[in-house]
C-alpha cells in the first residue's frame, strides 16, 4: 500500500504504458523494435494485475501469481520470437517487418 | 515519501518507455527498456512484492533484455540508424494510441474500484507462493502452473528447432 | 342373380393379357408361326367366350322385367382414393358391352389370322402378334369397364398398343413420326378425359357407371346445380370427357392423327383405326350417355355439332386424296362423326333414344365392312406394294376376291340395300331428321360423298387401265381371304340384325319401322354418288381433272386436308417449341442458372477484392485490431452511458 | 442390436469389408453382396411389418428405439419406422442395389467408390428411420457430402464445375434447414419443459404461429432446394449429368426424395398453420416447376439433361402435392415419390449403359439403336412410359392419387393450379416420345454403332429388377397405397386437429 496513491494512479501509468506499447507495434520496423514494445505491453499488464492484488483483493494471489505466469510466458515468448526472428535474417537479410508478408493471401 | 517515489517510478516508466518506441537506435532502444523493466521492479518493490520483483529482475532484465541484446547484436551493426518512421502512418498511429488512452482512461475514471478493507501486512513468504502454485484446492494454481511448463518446455524445444532449422538450411 | 354364369368372360382380357406376356417376354425365342398361333388361338378362344356371353346375355339372363340389365359379374378393389372414390377392375354386362365384346374379338381375329398372310416373313413377326394381343386385351378391358378410371387405364393403354402399332415399322422415320403424333394428339385429348373425370367425380363422389347412369338417383343434380362460366360443371365435365372421346375417335379438331396412323402394318389399321379403337370415344359416349341425355343436353348438342361437322368435313376431303389408305380413314373419320351425330341427336328413352341404336348399330355395321374395306385395301397393297392410287388400275381381273369382297364393302358403306350400312345409316338420318334438319340433310349429303369417294377408290382401283407392276398382282393368300371373306360375309347379313330389339338407351327392347322417305332419299343419293363416280372415273377422260380445275380453291383446300396439319404443326413447331421450350431451356440455362452462377461469380470478386486486406502485413493487422478494440471501446462507453 | 440400426449397420459392415480389399472385381461382389443383405433385410422388416400390424399393433411408430445420446440438449437416437418410410426405405434399397450393378464396369479406384457410394446410402436409410430432427439433419448431411467427391472423382464433362455448384447449393439449403431445424427446436416447449428433437412429439403440440411463418419457409425452402424447388434446381441438369450413373441413380432416385420427404414431414406437418397460410407461393412454384420442367425437357439434347429436367417436374408433382393438404394428396405425394425414385434410377441405368456403349448422350448423334440392342432400347421405352404415366406403371397410380387428391380441394385457385399440373403430363408424352424417337427409332444413324452389345448379365439385373418393380406397384398398387393412406391417419388428424 502506498500512501496516497490510488488505483487509477498506477492505473494511468499501466495505461500509458500499454498504449505506448501499442504505438511501437504499429510503428516500428524492426522485428525486435517490435519485439520490445510487446514487452511493453506485457509489463503494463503485469502492472495491472499486481495493483488489483495490492489494492482489492489483498487477501487472494491471483494477481501475483498470474503475473508471475506472464512473465513467465513473456520470457517464452521472447525465446521463440528471437529464434523466428534470427531464421527470419537468415532467410530475408533483414528483419523487416514489411519484408515478412509471405503469409498472405 | 513512498509517494513520490511513486511518481519518480512513474516518471522514469513514461519517459523510457516513450523513448523504447522512439529512439532510432536499436541497442539504445533496448537499454531504455532494461530501464522500464528496472523502474517497474522498483514498483514491486515499492509494493512489498519482493518475489516478484526479484522474478522480474532475473527474468526480464536479466533474461529477455540480454536475449533482446543479442539478437540485436546479430542482426545489426551497432552504429545503424533505424530509418524514420513514416509519417503518417506515425501520426495515425499515435492519433489511435492516444484515443485509445484516453478513452480507456476514461472508462476508468468512471469505475468505482472498492479497496479492500483488509490491509495486508507486509511480503508474502515466498513458502505461500509455492505452495498455492502446487495446491489443487481454492486458490491453488497447480493446472496453470502445468501448462505454464509445458509451454515453457515447448517453447525451449521449439527456439532450438526453429534455429537450428536455419543453420542447416544454410 | 345371374352374374354368376357370367364370371367366366374375365378371362376374356385375361387370356390375352397371358398372350401378350407370353409372346412379348420370349419374343425371339420364339419361332415367329408359333407365335402367331398362340396369340390367334388366345384371340379365337375370347372370341368363343364372348359369343357365348353375348348368346348368354341376350337370350337369355341379360333380360329381365322387359328390359336388359347391367350385370357386373366380377369385380376387384384394385385402388382406393378415399372411401367412395376407388378404382375398380370389373366386369360389366351389358347390352353395348355384350355387343362391343363381339365387334373386338371378331374383328380381331380375323386380323389376326389374316396377318399371318400379310406379314409373312417381316422382322419382328412375334412383336407384331404381341402387340395385338395387347392391344386385344386392353381394349377388351376398355369395354368391359366398370367404372370411368378403368375405362380410362385402358383407353391409355389401347392408346400405347396404337402407338407401338403405328410405329411397328421403327426404321422408317414416317411411322416413327406418325406414332408419336397419334400419342400425343390423343394423350392431350385425354388430358380433357381425366379432367372431366376429376371433375364429374368430385361431384358424383363415385367413378362406377352403374351408379352414375342411374337415371333418378339425384346424383346428378348435385353437379348440375354448380355452375361455372355460364353452364353448369357437369356440362363441363361432360364436355372435357367428349373432348377424350373425339381425341380417341378423331372428331375433329383431333382428328389429323388419324390418316397419318395408317403407317402402320394394314391390318392394324384395320383393327384399331377402323373398327375398335376409333370407337372408344362414339362408346364412351354411350355408356355415360344417361348423364349426357339426363344430366347435361347442352354437352349433348356439342357432341352433336361435331360428329355432323367433322363427318362433312372428313367426307370432302376423302374425295381428293389419293392414297388408299388415307381415303379409307378419313372415309372411318366421317363415318365415326355419324356414329357421333346420332348419339347427339338421341333422346333418354326407349323410341326417344332411336339415334343412340342407330349408333351403336353403325359401330356395329361400319366395323365389319370397314375392317373389310382396310383389309381389302391391305390385300390391294399387298399385291402392288404401293398405297397411292395411280399406281393402281385393273386389278379386278388379277385380284378376284379380293375384288369381289371389296365391291360388297364398298356398296355396304355406301348404304345401298339390303347390306348393312344400308339400315344403320337410315336409322341415324331418321334420328337426325326426328331432331333438326339441318342435321339431316348435312348427313345425307355426306352419304352421297360417301358413295362417290368409296366408287371413285373402287373405280380407279380395280377397273380402267393396268399399270406397270413390279411383278403380277396375285391374289390374297388363303389367310388373308379367309378373313375377307368371312367379313363380306359379315356385313351382308349383320344389317339385317334387329338391334332394336336390343341395344336401347335405357335397355327396353322396342320395335324400329323402316323410314321409307329417308331411306329412299338416302338411296338415291348413293345412287347418284355411284354414278357420278362411274362418270367420272370409269371412262377413260378427263372429267376429273376438269372438275378440279374449275374449283381450284376448294379443290387444294379439300387436297391439303384444310392445313389443319399445317395450324398444328405452326402450333407444336412454332409456338410450343420454339416460343416454350427453347426460350425455357434458355432462361433456365441463363437467368436462372445464369443467377446461380452469378452469385457465385459475385461471392468470388468480391473475395477476390477483399483479400488484399490480408496483406501478410503484420502491423496492419495489428492496426485493424487496436482500431477495433478503440472502436468497441467507445460503443461500450456510449451504451454504457 | 435392433431391427432398424442393422439398416444402418449392414452398409457401415459392408464399407468396412470392402476396405480390406483392393481388386475391383472383388469389391463389387463385396458391395453386391452386402447390398443384397440389405434388400432381404428390408423385405423382411416389411413382412415384419406388416405382421405387426395384422397383429393389431397400430402404434404410430413400429420398431421404436429411443436412445440418449447427448442429454444435455436432449439429443436422441430414436428409431422407428411406419409405412412412409418403410416405402421409402424399400426404394432405396432396390435403388441401391441396382446401382452397384449398374457400376458393375467402374475399376477406376472402384474400392473408394463403392464405399463412397455405400456411405451416402447410409446416410439415406439413417434419415428414414431417424425420428430425431437432429440425428436426421446428421443422416442428411452424411448423404449429400458423399456427392461431391462421387461426382468430383468419378464424373464426366465438367465434373468440378458441377460437384462444386451441387454441394454449394444443396450446404446453402442445409444451412436454411438447420436454422429451421433449430428454430424448431428451441420452441419445441412453448409452455416449458424440457426442448426435444423428436418431431413426433412436436408434432403434437402446437408451435408458436409467429413462429411457424418463420420457420416454415426456411424449412420447407431447405428441403425443397434438395427435391428440386423452382428456381433452386439448376444443381440437379448439370449435377446429374456429370454424376456417374449409380449416383445419379441414387441421388435423382432417392437422394431428392429426403427433399420431399422432409418438406411433407418436417414443415408441412411441423408447421401446418404457416403451411397454410404459405401454400399459395409454393403451390405456384411447385405448379411453375412442374410445367416449366417438363417444357424445359422438350429442348435438351442431352438425356441425362431430359431426364434431369424431368425429374424436376416430377418432383415439383410432390412438392404440390405436400401443399393441397389432404391426406389422398399426401399418400399421392409418397407414392409419387416412390414411383418416380424408381422410374428415374431406371431412367439414369439406362442412360449410363447406353452411354458406355455409344460414348455419347446427344440424342441427335444417336439414332436406331432399338435395332441393335433391342433389351436396352425396349427398356427405355419402358421407363418412357413409366414416366408419362402409363397405366400399369407405378406413375399412373402415383399420379392420379395425387389428382383425385387434389382435385378434392374445391378451391378456384388450387384448381387452376392442378390442371395445369396435370396438363404437364402430356408435355412429359411430348418429350419422352420425341427423345425415344430420335434416338432409338429410325435407320441406324452411325455406322460404328452396328457392333455395339446389348445388355449384359449385370445390366440385366439392374433393369429387370428396376421394371420388375416399377410394374408390381403400377399393376399392385393398393397394399401399398393403403399401407401409407393408413398411417398418414394420426399424423393427418393431428395436422388437422392443429
Amino acid at each position: 500500500m502506498i500512501e496516497g496513491i490510488e488505483v487509477f494512479d498506477v492505473l494511468v501509468v499501466s495505461t500509458a504504458m500499454f498504449f505506448i506499447g501499442i504505438y511501437g507495434f504499429m510503428v516500428r520496423k524492426n522485428l525486435i523494435t517490435i519485439l520490445m514494445s510487446v514487452e511493453l505491453i506485457l509489463n503494463a499488464v503485469n502492472i495491472n494485475f499486481v495493483i488489483f492484488n495490492k489494492y482489492l483483493y489483498p487477501d487472494m494471489l491471483q494477481g501475483y501469481i498470474f503475473s508471475l505466469f506472464v512473465t513467465g510466458i513473456a520470457a517464452a515468448e521472447a525465446a521463440v520470437a528471437i529464434a523466428i526472428i534470427l531464421n527470419v535474417y537468415r532467410h530475408m537479410k533483414g528483419i523487416d517487418v514489411e519484408q515478412v508478408d509471405t503469409m498472405k493471401y | 515519501m513512498e509517494r513520490f517515489i511513486f511518481y519518480f517510478i512513474a516518471a522514469i516508466i513514461l519517459v523510457f518507455s516513450v523513448l523504447t518506441v522512439s529512439s532510432r537506435r536499436i541497442l539504445r532502444a533496448a537499454v531504455y527498456l532494461l530501464f522500464v523493466l528496472l523502474a517497474t521492479a522498483g514498483f514491486y518493490f515499492l509494493l512489498n512484492y519482493n518475489f516478484l520483483a526479484a522474478v522480474q529482475l532475473t527474468v526480464y532484465s536479466g533474461g529477455i533484455v540480454v536475449l533482446i541484446v543479442f539478437a540485436i547484436l546479430l542482426t545489426a551493426h551497432l552504429d545503424h540508424r533505424l530509418p524514420k518512421p513514416n509519417r503518417l502512418k506515425a501520426g495515425f498511429s499515435g492519433l489511435l494510441a492516444v484515443t485509445g488512452l484516453v478513452l480507456t482512461l476514461f472508462a476508468i475514471s468512471r469505475f468505482e474500484f472498492v479497496r479492500s478493507p483488509l490491509v495486508t501486512e507486509g511480503p508474502y513468504n515466498i513458502e505461500e507462493i509455492g505452495t498455492r502454485l502446487l495446491s489443487y484446492g481454492d486458490y491453488g494454481y497447480v493446472l496453470p502452473f502445468e501448462v505454464i511448463s509445458v509451454l515453457l518446455l515447448a517453447a525451449m524445444v521449439a527456439a532450438i528447432i526453429v534455429a537450428k532449422k536455419s543453420i542447416k538450411n544454410d | 342373380m345371374h352374374t354368376d354364369m357370367f364370371s367366366y368372360t374375365v378371362w376374356i382380357p385375361l387370356i390375352l393379357l397371358a398372350a401378350f406376356l407370353l409372346v412379348g417376354l420370349l419374343s425371339d425365342k420364339l419361332k415367329p408361326l408359333v407365335a402367331g398361333l398362340i396369340s390367334t388361338a388366345a384371340i379365337l378362344l375370347a372370341a368363343v367366350l364372348a359369343y357365348s356371353a353375348a348368346a348368354g346375355y341376350f337370350f337369355g339372363a341379360g333380360l329381365q322385367d322387359g328390359h336388359y340389365t347391367t350385370l357386373i359379374p366380377f369385380e376387384q378393389l384394385w385402388l382406393r382414393f378415399t372411401d367412395t372414390l376407388v378404382i375398380k377392375m370389373g366386369i360389366l354386362l351389358d347390352p353395348i358391352s355384350v355387343m362391343m365384346l363381339v365387334v373386338v374379338t371378331t374383328v380381331s381375329a380375323m386380323v389376326h389370322i389374316y396377318s399371318f398372310g400379310y406379314m409373312k416373313g417381316e422382322k419382328g413377326f412375334q412383336r407384331y402378334y404381341a402387340f395385338l394381343s395387347l392391344f386385344s386385351f386392353s381394349m377388351l378391358g376398355l369395354v368391359m369397364a366398370t367404372n370411368l378410371f378403368q375405362m380410362y387405364i385402358f383407353w391409355e393403354l389401347v392408346g400405347v398398343s396404337s402407338y407401338l402399332l403405328i410405329g411397328f415399322y421403327y426404321q422408317r422415320p414416317s411411322a416413327v413420326a406418325a406414332s408419336k403424333k397419334a400419342f400425343i394428339v390423343t394423350r392431350f385429348a385425354d388430358l380433357g378425359f381425366l379432367i372431366g373425370i376429376l371433375l364429374l367425380s368430385y361431384y358424383t363422389r363415385t367413378f362406377d357407371f352403374m351408379t352414375l347412369t342411374q337415371p333418378n338417383s339425384g346424383i346428378l343434380s348435385s353437379a348440375a346445380g354448380v355452375s361455372f362460366m355460364g353452364a353448369s360443371v357437369l356440362t363441363w365435365a361432360l364436355v372435357l370427357i367428349f373432348m377424350g372421346g373425339a381425341g380417341k375417335s378423331a372428331m375433329f379438331p383431333l382428328h389429323i392423327w388419324l390418316p397419318d396412323a395408317m403407317e402402320g402394318p394394314t391390318p392394324v389399321s384395320a383393327l384399331i383405326h377402323a373398327a375398335t379403337m376409333v370407337v372408344a370415344g362414339v362408346y364412351l359416349v354411350a355408356r355415360l350417355f344417361a348423364v349426357y341425355a339426363l344430366g347435361a343436353p347442352a354437352a349433348l348438342e356439342v357432341v352433336a355439332f361435331i360428329g355432323a361437322f367433322t363427318s362433312l368435313f372428313a367426307a370432302i376431303i376423302a374425295i381428293t386424296q389419293t392414297d388408299i389408305k388415307r381415303v379409307l380413314a378419313y372415309s372411318t373419320i366421317s363415318q365415326i362423326g355419324y356414329m357421333m351425330l346420332a348419339l347427339g341427336v338421341s333422346g333418354y328413352g326407349s323410341e326417344a333414344g332411336l339415334g343412340y341404336t342407330a349408333s351403336m348399330f353403325h359401330l356395329f355395321t361400319h366395323a365389319m365392312f370397314k375392317a373389310l374395306l382396310f383389309l381389302g385395301a391391305g390385300a390391294v397393297i399387298h399385291a402392288v406394294h404401293s398405297n397411292e392410287m395411280t399406281d393402281m388400275g385393273g386389278l379386278r381381273k388379277h385380284l378376284p376376291i379380293t375384288h369381289f369382297t371389296f365391291l360388297i364393302a364398298a356398296l355396304a358403306i355406301s348404304g345401298i340395300p339390303p347390306l348393312a350400312g344400308f339400315f344403320s345409316k337410315d336409322e341415324i338420318l331418321a334420328a337426325a331428321h326426328g331432331h333438326y334438319p339441318l342435321y339431316f340433310w348435312s348427313g345425307w349429303f355426306v352419304a352421297g360423298l360417301t358413295a362417290f369417294y368409296m366408287f371413285r377408290l373402287y373405280f380407279r382401283v380395280f377397273w380402267g387401265e393396268d399399270r406397270q407392276y413390279e411383278h403380277k398382282p396375285h391374289d390374297a393368300p388363303p389367310s388373308m381371304a379367309i378373313a375377307l371373306i368371312f367379313l363380306a360375309l359379315a356385313s351382308v347379313v349383320v344389317g339385317f340384325i334387329p338391334f332394336s330389339h336390343y341395344v336401347s338407351a335405357n335397355g327396353e327392347p322396342y320395335t324400329t319401322h323402316m323410314h321409307w322417305q329417308v331411306a329412299a332419299l338416302s338411296v338415291a343419293i348413293a345412287v347418284a354418288g355411284i354414278g357420278l363416280a362411274a362418270w367420272m372415273y370409269l371412262r377413260p377422260g378427263t372429267v376429273a381433272d376438269r372438275l378440279a380445275a374449275a374449283m381450284p380453291g376448294l379443290y387444294k383446300w379439300s387436297k391439303n386436308k384444310f392445313y389443319i396439319d399445317e395450324i398444328y404443326l405452326w402450333v407444336t413447331r412454332t409456338l410450343i417449341f420454339k416460343g416454350l421450350a427453347w426460350p425455357i431451356a434458355w432462361f433456365d440455362r441463363h437467368v436462372v442458372d445464369g443467377t446461380m452462377n452469378g452469385m457465385a461469380w459475385a461471392t468470388a470478386q468480391v473475395s477476390e477484392k477483399i483479400k488484399g486486406l490480408q496483406s501478410g502485413q503484420l502491423q496492419q493487422y495489428a492496426y485493424a485490431m487496436v482500431l477495433g478494440a478503440v472502436a468497441f471501446l467507445l460503443l461500450l462507453l456510449y451504451w454504457g452511458a | 442390436m435392433d431391427r432398424l440400426s442393422l439398416l444402418v449397420w449392414v452398409p457401415v459392415i459392408t464399407m468396412i469389408v470392402i476396405s480390406f480389399f483392393k481388386d475391383p472385381k472383388k469389391v463389387r461382389l463385396i458391395a453386391a453382396a452386402g447390398m443384397a443383405v440389405q434388400l432381404v433385410q428390408i423385405i423382411l422388416l416389411m413382412l415384419a411389418f406388416f405382421a405387426e400390424r395384422q397383429a393389431g399393433n397400430d402404434a404410430e411408430m413400429l420398431f421404436f428405439k429411443d436412445i440418449a445420446w447427448y442429454s444435455n440438449l436432449n439429443i436422441h437416437y430414436t428409431v422407428g419406422i411406419d409405412g412412409i418410410s418403410l416405402s421409402l426405405i424399400l426404394l432405396t434399397g432396390i435403388v441401391i442395389f441396382t446401382g452397384v450393378f449398374a457400376s458393375w464396369e467402374i475399376t477406376d479406384r472402384a474400392q473408394e467408390f463403392f464405399i463412397t457410394l455405400i456411405l451416402l446410402a447410409t446416410g439415406v436409410f439413417g434419415f428414414f428411420i431417424s425420428l430425431d430432427l437432429f440425428t436426421m439433419f446428421l443422416f442428411y448431411e452424411l448423404a449429400v457430402i458423399p456427392m461431391y467427391l462421387l461426382i468430383g472423382i468419378w464424373g464426366s464433362g465438367p465434373k468440378e464445375y458441377s460437384a462444386m455448384k451441387l454441394t454449394l447449393m444443396l450446404m446453402g439449403a442445409s444451412a436454411l434447414l438447420l436454422v429451421g431445424l433449430l428454430g424448431i427446436y428451441f420452441n419445441s416447449a412453448p409452455d416449458g419443459g424440457p426442448l426435444t428433437f423428436n418431431y413426433i412429439e412436436i408434432s403434437k403440440i402446437h408451435l408458436p404461429e409467429a413462429v411457424q411463418y418463420f420457420f416454415f419457409p426456411l424449412t420447407f425452402v431447405g428441403f425443397g432446394v434438395l427435391a428440386a424447388l423452382y428456381p433452386f434446381h439448376t444443381w440437379s441438369p448439370d449435377g446429374h449429368a456429370s454424376a456417374p450413373t449409380a449416383v445419379s441413380m441414387l441421388h435423382a432416385g432417392v437422394l431428392m426424395k429426403l427433399g420431399g420427404y422432409g418438406a411433407l414431414r418436417i414443415a408441412v406437418m411441423l408447421m401446418p398453420q404457416a403451411a397454410h397460410e404459405m401454400a399459395w407461393i409454393f403451390i405456384i412454384l411447385a405448379t411453375i416447376g412442374a410445367v416449366y420442367g417438363a417444357l424445359g425437357a422438350i429442348a435438351q439434347k442431352d438425356l441425362k439433361y431430359i431426364n434431369a429436367y424431368s425429374s424436376v417436374s416430377h418432383l415439383g408433382l410432390i412438392l404440390f402435392a405436400t401443399l393441397i393438404f389432404n391426406q389422398v394428396a399426401f399418400e399421392g405425394a409418397v407414392l409419387q415419390m416412390i414411383s418416380h425414385g424408381l422410374i428415374t434410377a431406371l431412367f439414369f441405368a439406362l442412360i449410363g449403359m447406353i452411354y458406355s456403349r455409344t460414348h455419347t448422350r446427344n440424342i441427335y448423334e444417336m439414332g436406331g439403336i432399338m435395332k441393335v440392342m433391342p433389351v436396352l432400347g425396349t427398356a427405355y421405352m419402358v421407363a418412357g412410359f413409366a414416366s408419362l404415366g402409363l397405366p400399369g406403371f407405378s406413375a399412373f397410380v402415383a399420379e392420379m392419387t395425387i389428382f383425385v387428391g387434389s382435385f378434392q380441394n374445391s378451391a378456384l385457385f388450387v384448381r387452376v393450379a392442378t390442371i395445369l399440373v396435370i396438363s404437364s403430363i402430356v408435355i412429359t408424352a411430348v418429350y419422352i416420345l420425341r427423345a425415344a424417337a430420335i434416338m432409338l427409332y429410325g435407320p441406324l444413324r452411325k455406322q460404328e454403332f452396328e457392333l455395339l452389345p446389348d445388355a449384359r448379365w449385370y445390366d440385366k439385373v439392374a433393369v429387370f429388377i428396376l421394371i420388375g418393380a416399377i410394374a408390381g406397384m403400377g399393376m399392385f398398387p393398393n397394399w401399398l397405397a393403403e399401407m401409407i393412406y393408413t398411417d398418414f391417419t394420426p399424423m393427418f388428424n393431428r395436422f388437422i386437429a392443429n
